[in-house]
This record gives C-alpha cells, structure tokens and sequence, in this order.
C-alpha cells in the first residue's frame, strides 16, 4: 500500500518531470495532475505495472472552473489489490476542452465519459459512443456548466413553472 | 434416467415446499388495515403536513431561508410605534405584522428543515395527511390571518410609519449637514484668522 | 411505448423498446432490444428519464445541509445510507467528531435500510420471474421497519434523519426493544422465503447460470457490492475500508458461491442479498448492546458548514454498492461541485456485457439481479 | 332433462342446450374471477376486494363487467381490423362450443356425441388459432411475441394432453364422455373407495399429473403463463385489447380452465358421480358434485398461481418434449400392459 | 368512451337510474396503470401489498394502458420522460382518470426552482383529476386520493362527461 505522495514519485521515475504535479487542497485528498495528453498512457501504466495494479476506476467527475476559464477531469483510481488509492486530475481549456478516453483501459468510464460529456461539456477523443447520455439528444448547453442557462421550451413544453 | 428421475422429484418437493407455506398464509392471519374504516395512528413527530401557529409568529423568516426548496413565502410589514403587537407564547415581542404566510404544500419536500431553527417553535409538522384536492392552487395554505383590508391598512401605516421616519431622518441629516457645515465654517475662519495673525507677525 | 428506432437491422431482426413504461424495469429504464427471435443480439440501455439535476441542485444550495434531503430522493430505496455517505463525507472534510452514540443510531438505521431495500430488491425480482406472494411477503417485512423508522424520523420513505456530527431528532425510547423485537421476528422469515423462492426450482432453472458476470469484467466495469460479491470477490467497504464504527462489529461477507450454476450468475447475486439481509442483522444485535443509553444527539451540530477549500471523495457500502461523493468546496457557504458516483449507474452500464445471447425473460431476470434503482442512476 | 328438452321445439331446444353451459360460464366466470381475488388476497395475508356490494365485496366482478363495457373501444389503426375484432369472439366460442359435449349431471349433456373426447380436443385448439389471430392483428411488437409463444405453447402441450386423455379412453374403452362417467359408478376398490380412473390403475395417477400439467399450459396459469406474463411481455397478446373484447378474453381463458379442469373430472373423478355410492347421488347432486370436483381443480391452479414463478419459455418447450411426451406414451404403452395383464 | 355517450342528451329517470349504476361499476373498478416513476411508486407499491391493500377498492394494476381507467402519476416527470406520458395517457382508453402522486408530479416539487430537466407539474401535459400531496404521499393519502377520485365519480353524468372528453381533447391539442 503506498500513499498518494509515494505513487506520484514513482509515476514520476516512469515518465520524467515533464507535464506532472502533485498537489492538494486544505483539506481532503490530494491528486496528481496530468497533462491531457498523457493520461492515457500514465493510466494505463497505473493499472498494468505491478506495483500501481490500479484495478477500478471509481469515479469520473467533470468540472467546470468559471475562473480558470478551464474544465477539469478528476478520475478516483483503486487498486482492490494493493488497497491503495490516487487521484488523477486533467485540465484542458473551455475552448478545447478535448480530452483522450480511457474507456479502453476501464470499461466503467464510458458511462462517466458520456455524462461528463452530458454535464459540462468535456469532449472524450476516441470515445465509442460518444453522445449524451441523461438529457435527450437534443438538448441545448451542458447544465453543470456554471453559466448554464436553461432553456425555455423543449420539444414545446415549457420548462419553466 | 435417473438424475431426471431425481431432478424431477427434487421440483415437485420444491413446489409443495412453496406450496405448503402459501397454504399456511392462507390460513394465516391478515395484516390488512381497512383503511377509511380503521386508521392508524401515526407516531408522535410524523411528517405529515407543515402547520404554523400564526399567533406565535414573529416573522424572522428563518423557517424561509431555511427551506431548500422555497415553498416558503412571508411578506411582513413593520409594525407602527402606536401599536402593541404583544407577545409570543414563548415570550419573544413580536415586530412585525405577517402580511403574507404562504406555505406550498404542492411543492413542499417535508424535510423538516424549517421546523428547526424557528425560535418560538411556531412551524412545525403534523400528522394529517388526508388533503388531496381537485385544483391544485388549494395546496397553497394562507396562514396569515390578517383580513385584506387590514393588509392594506396596516401597510399603509408602516408607509406612512416609514416615510415619517425617512423624513425625520432627512431632517436629521439635514441638520446634522447643516451644524457641519456651520463648524468646517468656523473652522475656516478660525483658521484664516489664524493665518491672518501668522502674517500679521511675520510683518 | 413502442417504437421502431431504426431500420438499421433489416428484416431478420426486430428492435423492440422496453420501457420506459415496462413492468419489469424497475422504474423509467428503456432498454433497446435487438431480437433474433426471442434471442437478443444486442441491448442498448437508455437512462435520463429520470434525470432530476441533483448535482445542479447541490451547487444551487446556499448551504451544505441543504443537499441531504436531496440525497435521498437519489436512492429512494435506502435514503438512509445516501445520507450517511454524504455526512461522512462532510465529516471529513470539516474534520468533526462524531459523539458514540449517534454512530451507533446510524449503523441501526443503515442496516435496517440495507435489509428493507434488500427486501424490496428480492421481492422485486421475484416478481419479474413471476412469483408474486413472496413479494407481498417481504413487503409486510418491510412496513415493520417502516414503521420503525417512522418513529424515529417521522417519515416513511425519505428521512432526511442524519445531520452532519449529528442526527436530526433523537429516537424514542422504545427504540432498542422495538429494533430487538422486529430482528426476532425477522430471521424466520428468511427460512421461508428461502422455502418458498431461493431453493425453488423453477426459480434456481430461472436464474442459474443465466446473466454471468466473471470476476475479471465486474472489476473493470468498477461493480461493487453485492453485484461484485456474487462473482466471488470478497469486497466490502464496511470491511475493507472501514468508515464510521464498523469496525467494532463481527460480521462476514457472504460471497457468491456457484452453488446452483456458475459463479456470478443472476442466482448468486440473488443469494448474495439474502444472506447480508442475516449479516445486517447480526450487526443490528452487535450495536443494540453496545448503543449507549445517554447523550445528546443534537449537541455537535454545528451552526453553519463552511469547509475549506478542497475536495474529498468518500465512499460507502449502500445496499447496492459503492457510492462516492466527490466533493469539491471553494470556502463558501455552498459546495463548489458534489458528484455522486452510483453504484446503479455503474452496474447498469455493464448491461450489455452480460446480456448477449439472452432471452428476454432472461433479460427481466438480469435487470432484476444487478437491483437497479433509477433513481440513482440518472440523480 | 335431455329427454324434456327433446320434447319441444328443434330450435327452441337448441336454443335451451345453448343457454345453459352459458349461463354455467357466465355465473362461473364472474364467481371465479371474484374467488381468485379472494384467495389470491388470502394468500398474501391481505383481504382482497372487500368494499363492493357489501359482503367481502361479493359485487366486484359485476362492477368490472359494467365498467368493462362502457370502456372505449380501441382498434389500433395499422391493426388488421377484421382479426383484431373477430379474435376474442373466435377465442370465447371456442371454448364455449366445448361445452356442448360436457356431461354435466347424469341428466343432462349438450350434445351426446360418440367422439366427445375428440370433439373436444378438436374444438379447444381452435383457441391456439385465435390468440395468435389476436397477437398478429394487434400490430404490436409484444402481442406478436406472445401470440408466437402461445402457438409454441398450446401445439406442443396438445400432444400430452391427448396421450393422457388417450390413456384413460384406453381404460374405458370409450370416446363417449357419457359412457366414461357411467363407467366410474359404484364404490367397489378396497370395498369403499369410488370406482374412479385415478384408483383403478396406477398409471392413470401419472396420466393424471401429465394432464394437469398440460392443461396449466393449455390454459396459460403459472408457471406456464408466459403468452400474457405481464413482467416480460407487458400483457403478450392481449396488450392492444380493451374495453368489451379484452373482457371476452378474459371470460374465454377462464371458461377454458374451467373446460379442461372439468374434462379432468370427468375422465379422473368420475364426472358426476358421487363419491359415496348412492348417498347424495342424483341428476342434481350429481351437477354439485361433478362442479365441485372441476372447482376444485381450478382452486388447486389458482393455488399454484399464487405460489411459483414462471417458466422460461425455451423451458417449457423442453419440459413438454423431452419430459412430458416420451413419459406420456410410456405411459400409454404400460397402461395398455396393465390392462391386458389384469 | 363506451357507446351510451352520444345518445341520450336529455336525462330522464331511467337514464339517471342508468347513470348511477353505471358510475357505481366505474367508481369501484379503478384500475390502475403500473408504472412507476421514482420515489412515490414505492409507496404506490406499499399501497398495493398487504398491509393497505388496493385490491379492497377494486383497484388492480395493469400493465397495458389499453385496459387502464387511471394513471397514477407517481414520481418526478421530466422533459424527457413527458411525451411518453402523454403518450400512455393517449392510449389509455376512455372513461380514464388521472391522479397527480406526490410533489413532484404536482408542480415539480423539490424541484421546481432549478430544476432544468423537470416538467414542473404534470398537468402540463394531461388534465389531472386529483392532486395528491407529499413526498412521498403515505399509503392512506394516496388512498384518500382514491376515494376522492371516487366522489368525483359519482357526482359525474354522462352528458357532462363526454363534454370533459372534448375539453381534455382540447388540452391535448394545445400542448
């Protein structure tokens, strides 16, 4: 079992200094962020080499940063095997917000993709399916946006009360 | 053949197993309540339908701001110097006269939020759940008990209370503008005399 | 209801919708079937129609104690463990204490929720393979805990009991016997309800080896609870990451076992679920001893929740699986972002992996199995 | 009462011969129907219909009858529209022709026909044709499967059905259901046990299970309901029906449980016979006794109902053609033995 | 609607007598259509299991609409799950009813405010007969709202009825 700081050093010897950091907030867990472009290879390496077998991606949250002008991607590894647990983050620009998919290393992320996707607006390169998953497809804006408005009419029923 | 034999033994043994404990609840006792007939009595502190005690009201609004889903809607009116609102069962003065207590229960969550932080314990739940209605708008229960022309009397007042006020406090204002312009006059003076002294040394 | 979605198969097959108005699909699933026959070829699931904007709301709330009652109408079926999460969530972050004897009140309550959704999650599938009686059977079971629980909290279905460090209300004083009495009562309904539905034969020829999760995909697809226990992985947060007292009790992990058919078939996950309904149980007993008689529960609430800036991600053991909160705070009075990660929502997307090559009775029967709440699913 | 029937007027009598199986259907159907809710609420540890009419809500079936028929009546509009509105008819008078050939007391029966049996089977499977009229027409995704899973279904259980009812005409030596009640007379097995098939021959016990297992199956009860399993295939068939013709459905599936658990009396019971001799026998103690005994039967699915889960459908294919049907004429061929040996 | 609508204008003692049979048989054979939403329906289940027993009232579930009298609209409806609402409501066969169970479906409940993706109210999309308040409404409030259903019932003629039928075709129209 190793903590958070001890994964991000050995992540590290694997792939150089370039495009990681280690950070955390005042309180809660800490995460390792990753360049958009290489969270597919780090991931993959997070859950094939012996000592990471991070087995389960838990969770896959999107986020929207109004100030930063930045969505965020926050994927919750697990390893059932080595109880350890990371958390990885990726920030990409709201103007290109293109991220690559993990769906080929854990299958459980092409939901998450897709509602990410759904809720603010992140867009998963090679995803298979990629398309909204909650709201009807025709559906205007991503609502978990901060500067989401709702629209009034959908399919002429009005929204509002 | 034989395990066929046996397989099917072992579903018809199942079956009566099944069947035999069905029969049972035949013969069994029933657990139906007849409900318009018999009710039951729901436990103390069931969430059944918020009420509020208007008279033990003081209008804070904090049952309002506590609501998540703000079905909450209170409009109060300072009460005049003249009148003496009285005081809460709890002893709390109340100030403010509840123009508006609209609670709708249509949109109501039952949560229980707002009967917390009330201070005179005057909101809170009760246990009649049987209110369905044809129309929709008789969900919004009015709690306020202050006739509308007792609204518009009372708002006129506190207007009328506050333009008083307003005014005074302009006057005020304008007084106190006055007095300090009267001052920074002074000290003007006082100060060019003071200069004028100054000079009048230096010569 | 029913609608030809497209004519991309040609005319061998035949797509048909299932739901979102279907009896078997607990809720507003529509499942869109491509059929040889009665063979499915292809099973795409379409969720969102009960997508009811929790995690909006949950930014939209001026405080953070404004988001519980919101938790439970996710789960609608074990409202008490979406609250626990999420306080426990809050706890944490806010780094608060939490007095014994509120901790002992919401282990009760949480496994009593464990065994009434439970209850509700087997009737229901035997329901769909179309035993009746034994769902009206479990659902007398589960008005006693109702009743139980009613009067504790007041209400019937969505609490709204657990406050952060502490509980809403305290509970009445009967509260021990009455728990005490209903666990009595309540083990020999599980014989019975093995005599009359689990050792069936018509029912094990129903769901044995019918809808085959192996180990390998239930871990890629992140599974977890009784799902991931029927394919034979001995996985339980309670245990394995053990978060408010749970750790004080002796309890096991019942795993699937391949009794009747292959490990990890729908009969498996359906055993699964009865043998925790006696675990919880046995926990139930562990803390009615232990509870203590005194203190006040109303005492470590504090005022106003502002938590520093950070984010969390806490996981429980609801009735279905792991459920996260993925919290983020901006110090303000509201959450910056509150994700939840549902266990149904995750157990729904493997839906086609293990349901190629089915009938559609077998369909009925795995949808039953993975005990999906749709709720929870769209949030 | 046939000879008295036979004194009046051709027309007039068939008329008489055909009000009375529909006036025993239509009473039966709305007690049933009522009675099913009963046990099925006894059962459940509730109460069933308890507030209509009164007593233990006596007047339910009623009140649905009524509502039944002010219902609107939907045709789907690419339906078929002959089929769809011809269906329940064909499917009601089907299992109502079935009754000319029931003897109902030792005094009255429909028709006398020397092919009763035949007769019977003959006209029953008309049923199949129906349902699966009824599912095609609908143009419906889920009625089109349960019509297709109810032809399955229905051929395939033909086939026990008559090898177990071939066995006990084999004993009785006669297609005349008539002649096969008045066979079973008298109280002479172990001195006072009846003269019943079910005690002549140990083979005709499992001739016996063959049959009420097939006709579970010939008239859709779980666990072999699968043409209208309402978990799977929302109400199969019938989805599109409403109002009066889905009524006709209803009465037509409940005369035909009443038709083949009437059959079993008859060829297993000993239809009208009284089962202590010349004690309470008669042309009208014969007609309690001989409903009793097909009641009896009915009560005994509507118990199964309330019980088990159903079978899958591919299940209840292999159960009627590996298991069922190979025992059925082994059966056949041991009885046959029994008889020449004994 | 049946076939006694549209020829008797003018009521008479038969037709009345006619009438209150007619409304008694619809009053107490309300069945149900089994579909759930969300939170409610587990209570619409509790409703129908032992312990509160629809079946007294002659109340049974079918899962057809086709053979349906009244839709319990129990849950939250959303913009997506609205049309097919609509559409269940539409293939339900006349005389039929609905019932609006708990907050939700009464005017979108607790979520009404920011709830983008909630149809705030189902009488939006089909008339509503009865509003049933809660969240969720207990057993007994839904049965209250039966019963409510019931009175309505009987207070109903059939000239007044086939006009309900146009009006509601009119709302149809509308949304």
């Amino acid at each position: 079992m190793m903590q958070p700081e001890e994964i991000f050093e050995y992540v590290k010897e694997e792939f150089g200094e370039e495009g990681f950091s280690f950070s955390s907030g005042d309180i809660g867990d800490s995460w390792i962020q990753v360049e958009a472009g290489m969270i597919k290879t780090v991931s993959k390496f997070l859950r094939d080499d012996p000592k990471m077998r991070f087995n389960t991606l838990m969770c896959l949250s999107g986020v929207h940063y109004p100030k930063e002008e930045e969505l965020g991607v926050t994927y919750n590894l697990h390893s059932t095997e080595l109880k350890q647990t990371v958390a990885l983050k990726v920030r990409v620009p709201i103007e290109n917000p293109n991220v690559p998919s993990i769906e080929a290393i854990w299958k459980t992320a092409d939901w998450h993709e897709r509602e990410a996707y759904d809720m603010v607006g992140l867009i998963f390169e090679d995803h298979p399916n990629h398309k909204r998953i909650l709201l009807p497809d025709d559906w205007e804006g991503h609502p978990l946006r901060k500067d989401y408005v709702q629209q009034d009419f959908y399919r002429g029923i009005t929204t509002g009360a | 053949m034989l395990n066929a034999v046996k397989q099917s033994w072992l579903t018809f043994r199942s079956i009566f197993t099944g069947m035999g404990v069905t029969i049972r609840h035949f013969f069994g006792p029933t657990v139906t309540l007849q409900y318009p007939d018999e009710k039951m009595e729901l436990p103390k502190g069931a969430r059944a339908r918020l009420y509020v005690n208007i008279d033990d009201c003081i209008g804070c609004n904090l049952c309002a701001r506590a609501c998540p889903v703000n079905c909450i809607d209170i409009e109060t009116v300072a009460s005049t110097q003249d009148v003496d609102l009285g005081k809460t069962s709890t002893g709390n003065p109340k100030r403010f006269w509840l123009t508006r207590f609209d609670i709708d229960m249509a949109k109501c969550m039952y949560c229980d939020l707002c009967v917390h932080p009330c201070p005179t314990n005057c909101i809170y739940m009760v246990s009649e759940y049987e209110y369905s209605e044809y129309d929709r708008s008789n969900l919004v229960y009015h709690f306020s008990n202050l006739e509308p022309e007792m609204v518009a009397e009372v708002k006129d007042k506190a207007e009328k209370e506050a333009e008083q006020k307003k005014r005074e406090r302009e006057e005020m204002m304008r007084k106190k503008a006055e007095e300090k312009a009267q001052k920074e006059l002074e000290a003007k003076k006082k100060a060019e005399e003071e200069s004028n002294d100054k000079e009048k040394g230096e010569e | 209801m029913l609608e030809v979605i497209s004519k991309e198969t040609g005319n061998k097959e035949m797509v048909i919708n299932m739901g979102p108005q279907h009896p078997s699909t607990h809720g507003v699933l529509r499942l869109e079937l491509v059929l040889d026959g009665e063979i499915i070829t292809k099973v795409r699931p379409n969720i969102g129609y009960l997508h009811r904007c929790f995690e909006k709301y949950a930014e939209q709330m001026d405080d953070y104690a404004k988001v519980i009652p919101y938790t439970d109408r996710m789960d609608y079926v074990s409202a008490i463990n979406q609250e626990h999460g999420y306080v426990i969530a809050l706890e944490r972050m806010l780094e608060l204490e939490v007095p014994e004897r509120v901790e002992y009140i919401r282990v009760i309550m949480a496994e009593m929720q464990r065994i009434a959704s439970h209850l509700l999650g087997i009737g229901a599938f035997g329901l769909d393979l179309g035993a009746f009686s034994p769902f009206l059977y479990l659902f007398t079971e589960r008005e006693k805990i109702l009743d139980i629980f009613e009067r504790v909290t007041g209400a019937r279905l969505l609490y709204n009991y657990f406050a952060v460090a502490g509980l809403m209300r305290d509970v009445h004083p009967e509260f021990k016997t009455d728990t005490a009495e209903f666990v009595k009562t309540f083990r020999p309904k599980i014989k019975e309800l093995n005599d009359l539905l689990s050792y069936n034969k018509i029912f094990i020829k129903r769901t044995a080896n019918i809808g085959v999760l192996p180990e390998k995909v239930a871990l890629n697809y992140a599974a977890s609870g009784p799902v991931l226990r029927g394919s034979g992985v001995e996985w339980d947060l309670r245990k394995n990451d053990p978060y408010s007292i749970y750790d004080k009790f002796d309890f096991e992990i019942p795993v699937g076992t391949g009794e009747v058919g292959t490990l990890g078939d729908c009969w498996d996950r359906y055993m699964v679920r009865v043998k925790e309904m006696e675990q919880s149980l046995r926990i139930i007993e562990q803390a009615l001893d232990g509870m203590p008689d005194e203190g006040d529960v109303m005492e470590a609430i504090p005022k106003r929740i502002r938590p520093k800036e950070g984010e969390i991600y806490v996981r429980t053991e609801t009735p279905r699986g792991e459920l996260g909160y993925y919290i983020i705070s901006d110090k303000s009075a509201s959450p910056f972002r509150v994700k939840a990660r549902a266990p149904s929502f995750v157990h729904l997307s493997m839906l086609p992996a293990i349901s190629k090559g089915s009938l559609i009775a077998d369909m009925v029967a795995i949808v039953g199995s993975i005990d999906i709440v749709l709720g929870e699913v769209d949030r | 009462m046939t000879e008295y029937v036979s004194h009046i007027h051709p027309v007039a009598a068939i008329l008489v011969h055909a009000a009375i199986p529909l006036t025993i259907i239509l009473v039966y159907a709305l007690v049933a129907i009522w009675g099913e809710r009963k046990i099925a609420g006894f059962i459940q540890d509730r109460l069933g219909p308890m507030r209509v009419g009164g007593w233990h809500g006596w007047a339910q079936s009623i009140a649905d009858l009524l509502k039944l028929i002010q219902k609107e009546d939907i045709i789907p509009t690419d339906a078929s529209r002959f089929l769809f509105k011809f269906a329940p008819f064909m499917m009601f008078a089907a299992s109502y022709a079935a009754f000319a050939v029931i003897p109902f007391s030792s005094a009255y029966v429909g028709s006398m026909v020397n092919i009763g049996v035949f007769y019977l089977l003959a006209v029953t499977s008309l049923l199949t044709l129906s349902i699966i009229m009824a599912g095609w027409a609908s143009n419906n995704k889920w009625s089109l499967l349960g019509g297709m899973r109810s032809a399955a279904q229905m051929v395939s259980y033909e086939v026990p059905t008559i090898a177990s009812v071939l066995t006990v005409v084999l004993v009785a030596g006669s297609l005349n259901l008539m002649t096969v009640t008045e066979m079973q007379s008298g109280n002479d097995i172990l001195g006072f046990l009846p003269n019943w098939f079910i005690f002549q021959n140990p083979f005709l016990i499992v001739a016996f299970i063959i049959f009420f297992i097939s006709i579970l199956a010939e008239s859709h009860r779980v666990p072999f309901d699968l043409p209208e399993s309402e978990s799977e295939l929302v109400a199969g068939y019938q989805t599109e029906y409403s109002g009066m013709r889905w009524a006709m459905f209803m009465l037509a599936e409940y005369a035909d449980m009443l038709l083949l658990s009437l059959l079993g009396a008859t060829l297993f019971f000993g239809g009208w016979n009284s089962p202590f001799g010349d004690f309470m026998a008669g042309p009208l103690w014969g007609f309690f006794w001989f409903m009793l005994k097909g009641l009896s039967l009915v009560i005994v699915m509507m118990w199964i109902r309330w019980t088990l889960p159903r079978y899958r459908v591919d299940q209840l294919m292999h159960i009627c053609w590996s298991i069922l049907i190979p025992l059925s004429f082994v059966n056949l061929v041991l009885t046959a033995l029994w008889e020449v040996i004994f | 609607m049946g076939m006694l609508d549209k020829k008797y204008h003018d009521s008479n003692i038969i037709i009345v007598g006619l009438e209150s049979a007619l409304n008694w048989a619809r009053k107490n054979s309300l069945w149900y259509e089994q579909f759930g939403l969300a939170c409610c329906a587990i209570e619409m289940m509790a409703t129908a299991a032992s312990r509160y027993d629809f079946d007294r009232f002659g109340i049974i579930p079918r899962s057809s609409p086709r053979q349906a009298d009244v839709m319990i609209v129990a849950g939250t409806v959303t913009m997506k799950m609205a049309s097919r609402i609509l559409r269940l409501y539409e293939q339900m066969s006349e005389p039929r009813y609905v019932i609006s169970m708990g907050s939700c479906s009464n005017c979108g409940g607790p979520y009404w405010e920011h709830g983008y993706h909630v149809l705030k109210g189902v009488d939006k999309v089909v008339p509503v007969d009865v509003y049933v308040p809660g969240c969720p409404p207990r057993p007994e409030a839904l049965l209250e709202g039966f019963l409510k259903l019931q009175e309505k019932i009987t207070g109903e003629t059939i000239i007044e009825k086939s006009e309900n039928v146009s009006k509601k075709e009119q709302t149809n129209d509308a949304t």
